[in-house]
């Protein structure tokens, strides 16, 4: 009979509370959207099913060994790890893990030795969390492989588009603001930490934000992460009014000439160019810009095809399943479910309308000086989200005029959004740790 | 560390925007410069190679396009019923 | 000279005992058996090579920083170990080493750290080991990749036969009640630990295996794995003569009506079912089932292409490359010749009997209730050991008439089997932690 | 914890086998209610799908059954003889 | 304004001292070597970026925790470590980095601790050479790989070949005797470990030179690990003038007879002759032996395709990668420029000439005993550089006399070199631990 | 412990360099006698087999060697056009 009740106390349904309930909807909503209408299906499939394994009642795969000994109850197992962290025993679950992830870290490791000896153990998400994010290790790996698939050829026919790059990133910064000025009025509670996590939203790039969110805001990453890669599978909704709004017919019609060939050398030099500039102005940008700079010399060098491959599929892939269930882990009910992940939601989507439309008027603001006028629509394409974005600025040239094919052309302020919002990630890294 | 909440989020902004700006500004020159010093001395060897990943073949380069078109398809067709 | 004296220490000859060479020979014969007779050789080839470089004497390539510097028997290297240990220094290397097991957490922190600095190194398997097995990974992964290769087509087309999944699932109770037996009246003694891990053989599953073993008794998961994946081999030397002494030939000729195809959408959507089920019912099976119905997910979703084909391929050879190794480095002599590897290897051909008989049993049971009959052949596939089971059937199927095609039949109970199995190893976890 | 071993034991067979026999009735139950919604309410677009893994191709679907084996024969051999 | 100082104290320039410049440039260098001149690219490209990225001031990439904190300069940071580490806070930045090196294990835990909760972390090129060689296993699995890939025919055809394969490991003792005596003559301060590091570069192989040189002399290891690739790709231009020196024209052009078929169950049973002997005679080579033999019998078992296909791509592409990072992580400036490098450089050339000219001479002598003579040519390959210098032994073959193809022959001593070498890892490491 | 620096450089030497000797010597011997052993008494089954990886292909064995040479070139470029 003990064990019958064993069984039910360890059931989930025992366990099951709304806001668990509530969270694997959720997952099942991420999944519905990455699996029927194609939301970025690679992350969102793995976040949304890492979504719903952490939220599942009594089994703990998101929590470490010390919250699973925490939550337990056990008097007897609450009581000694309460005495270590140097609070009442009965001071209820929340102050208690409060107190374990401020404490230093000696007592952190003293804390999770003590409840290995107790019988807990760190739940499997929690690992993967660890190990891919926490360590920093799967969004630099990823932007590796996103290095090696990415051709800059688009970019160094046309230089110039590399402006539109950086004007688009001002919708990080505008965001930034929105979440300072949504906590200086008490709507809600944001640090300056917080507000540079949410607005890298803004640089429509998953593994930046990622990596962002993970230094600065671990507790937000879930919301943060799930807000950058469905916006970037909604910016074909979200970018044609705003690019509509502010072009004329007769600036959507502006013929660019073609690219001129980009030679071998050219591609090759190019990521050690971009190197050596980060190394000599921002040292703080250099993993997330080197990783990617290795992945691109990998890709062009012609030498290292194997390794290229491999960056290219099996690593990524790889990285991809572990990042994206990591990412689910930081859905649980009681991160997610705050006033805090409604704020990201609405700052993350005022972000991408901001980079939008800043890229547009950047491009007809460049054309007030140019002989070779760019067809704004290209504009839009500097928030990243590649290749969407530069696919979105072929769909309104090609309406515009159906011989208007604005693709490659779109594909240089596409890529350079990329190291834009990797410049702007290491700029907000390095000025937040000076602040905090 | 004593400055108000929004004092640091316009810091944030304008010396975040501005390292942007001027660090693009400064890969757009040098990529100038690069691009053009490239293709005055270092050229590509034997005029622009039509692809990097296009490795020389052995012999008889040429394959009929009909027959290349059915045999790709018919690639894409083993691979897909054998995965 | 003294040079001359340390190359002759340090060779294998002079510390080779009985037990190692035994147990290199063991391993010789696993590598016989994979590579001449096929026993599963994706493992058994990793299993048996690793199995060789455990025994290698003097190497400790299985053992920690710690076991490597008590068996150095240097006084000056030993002492200080045995004081942390709170032993006397010649209490003998078995005391010290039971000794550094059973301490708490941060004494074996300690231990490692001293040992590193009197110069000793985990050895590589004991590495392997760890991250592969002890922080209980490669399994999981090894069960998604399974997931993203199992069509549960046949399984959605014919429910019902997921009851002859869970019959067969009787073997692991039975040969728990073995197990406790041959303890209770003194033969061999085991814990109820023990007794579970064992009995999870039954369940014709590697990873459930290894992922139960590595939880509940450690020391046993060397002759655990061996004896499931050698017995899995076997199937179609066990499974026939029980099939044939429960069966009449009428049985054995029942045709079985061709299966309905089955839509994409169910096949999308079965995981999921599955998962929340196991969310409900039985959070401690949610790591292995979690990752299970991960990998099928993706597999049918049909947006992630390219993780699925990751987690089939790259990702699955790795963890069995390093799964297997780990698994051959429990197979050290000191661990492995030990009474309790018989009683191992007698309670998992029962546990596979016993399973075997129960599908086809319950089979012939079911064929009371319902219209369309069974035919009980496919009973036996419930114990998984996919395909090889369903393989059997299908050729006793065709024995008893060549134009009996069973295996789709047969497909079904088998995958439910790997379902069952992984439900029966999460109540064990979840019952035998309640009990010690 | 002063239960027998034998006890342990009997109360792990009945309660495991209970809890395998009673989540695999519930899987039962839920997958066919399940199948039914589905294919009454949410039936696969466009009949039965082929084979998920069969992209459409681009036109020219159709390729001669004899040249097709000829070609997958060519292909097995191909990747055997550069691995 | 505190924003923008606080930029420029991190922006690189600031920071660049003229070391590190000098080393970024030996960072492209190796690049240009690699991608333009075809130099090994496949570690020369990974140690090239490796070298820039650890290299980039203010970044601290190739930094542990406690070393960024303490190069950071920050009073209330370096105080506190400093007392940990029982040094003056004032003691300079050489003697707080040198000290927490020389600490116990526990106290450099201690520290890692302390300056986490400083806010410091390792440097992303830091933790991959924990992960990647800190922990051995890179090289292990490189050499898996590479077993994976070795045809051991020619060998088994003419075992003949392994004496040549035995002879040019001289090259490796006599360096470590030009190490040792650059060190008595006072040249140039290598102590024994460093001169068996050293002394490795002649066996031409980078696994095992980067193994060697993780265990016994770390601080060395980009030196070596650079030397032994560079050299390895100059084998075309070290190699052919000794050869030609050595050997008569009637010597060169000696024809050997086409080998024998080799059966694959020789193949399949010879890496298990060669573990059993490692296992009797030399244990402390069984890490590296054993992993290659293990890589080998996954080739040639015919039974696990996909473990050794996975073995020869995607796992040994992977590790590659982060190998070639992690050592490129070890030429910071603080490191690499110091004249010990000098030596090594000038070391390692001497080390492969002489093991050219062993294996040559070797291939001579044998001839005054056996009936079908050897063409010395061939005893140059004995040094590794697979396949290099089979394919110089081949060249210069053909030179002789245009139908002389000496490959498949020279294939015997190269492989045989591989094995030849990690014997020699492992009587240095063993031999060395005795000494130290 | 108390040896001279060459010394120790000297013993590393010779230990090291007899220990190589010895060991690929009896690597000599026991690879001999194993190749004699196994052509005596377990030899390759059928003859010595063409090559393990090819694997038996279920029929029609035989393609014509210059359709298999074009086809070849055609996988080769489908693979370099599509990567
Ligand atoms: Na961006
Ligand atoms: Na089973
Ligand atoms: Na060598």
């Amino acid at each position: 009979m003990q064990n019958f009740l064993r069984l039910w106390h360890d059931s989930g349904i025992y366990h099951l509370d709304m806001g668990q309930g509530f969270m694997m909807l959720i997952g099942l909503g991420l999944l519905f959207l990455a699996i029927r209408k194609g939301f970025e299906p690679l992350l969102l499939v793995p976040i949304g099913f890492g979504c719903i394994l952490a939220n599942i009642p009594g089994a703990g795969l998101s929590m470490s060994a010390v919250e699973n000994a925490l939550y337990s109850g056990y008097p007897e197992v609450v009581a000694p790890l309460a005495q270590l962290l140097g609070e009442q025993a009965d001071a209820g679950i929340k102050a208690l893990t409060a107190a374990y992830q401020q404490s230093p870290a000696a007592v952190q490791a003293d804390a999770y030795r003590l409840a290995t000896d107790l019988g807990y153990a760190n739940g499997m998400l929690y690992n993967f969390y660890s190990v891919a994010i926490g360590s920093g290790v799967a969004p630099l790996v990823i932007f590796m492989g996103v290095g090696a698939m990415t051709d800059f050829g688009p970019l160094l026919a046309n230089p110039k588009t590399l402006f539109l790059g950086a004007a688009a990133q001002f919708g990080i910064f505008a965001t930034v603001m929105g979440a300072v000025g949504l906590s200086v009025t008490g709507v809600i509670d944001f640090s300056i930490a917080d507000a540079a996590a949410i607005g890298i939203i803004g640089g429509a790039d998953g593994p930046t934000a990622i990596y962002v969110a993970s230094v600065l805001a671990p507790e937000l990453l879930g919301a943060i992460a799930v807000a950058a890669y469905s916006y970037m599978a909604l910016v074909p909704m979200i970018q044609p009014p705003i690019m509509r709004l502010l072009t004329t017919k007769e600036e959507r019609v502006i013929r660019m000439e073609q690219l001129r060939v980009v030679s071998r050398r050219e591609k090759i030099v190019f990521p050690l160019i971009l190197l050596v500039l980060v190394a000599l102005i921002l040292p703080s940008a250099a993993p997330l810009l080197g990783m990617f700079c290795f992945g691109n010399l990998m890709r062009e060098c012609g030498v290292v095809e194997r390794l290229s491959d491999t960056a290219q599929n099996a690593l990524i892939n790889i990285t991809t399943i572990f990042l994206g269930l990591s990412v689910g882990s930081k859905l649980a009910a009681d991160k997610f479910l705050d006033p805090k992940t409604l704020g990201i939601l609405v700052l993350g989507i005022v972000a991408f309308g901001i980079g939008t439309a800043m890229g547009v008027l950047t491009a007809k603001f460049m054309n007030l000086f140019v002989r070779q006028k760019i067809n704004p629509l290209i504009g839009s394409a500097g928030v990243s989200a590649v290749p969407m974005a530069a696919r979105v600025s072929n769909k309104l040239g090609l309406e515009a005029n159906p011989q208007n094919y604005l693709l490659m052309h779109a594909m240089g302020p596409n890529v350079a959004g990329v190291i834009g919002s990797a410049i702007a990630a290491g700029v907000m890294i390095s000025i937040v740790s000076s602040l905090t | 560390m004593q400055e108000t909440l929004l004092q640091q989020g316009t810091d944030l902004m304008i010396y975040g925007m501005g390292t942007v700006i001027v660090f693009l500004t400064l890969l757009v020159i040098a990529t100038g410069v690069m691009s053009r010093v490239m293709l005055r001395y270092f050229p590509d060897p034997v005029a622009i190679e039509p692809k990097k990943e296009r490795r020389p073949s052995a012999a008889g380069d040429q394959v009929e396009p009909r027959i290349q078109k059915v045999i790709e398809e018919a690639i894409r067709k083993h691979r897909n019923s054998h995965k």
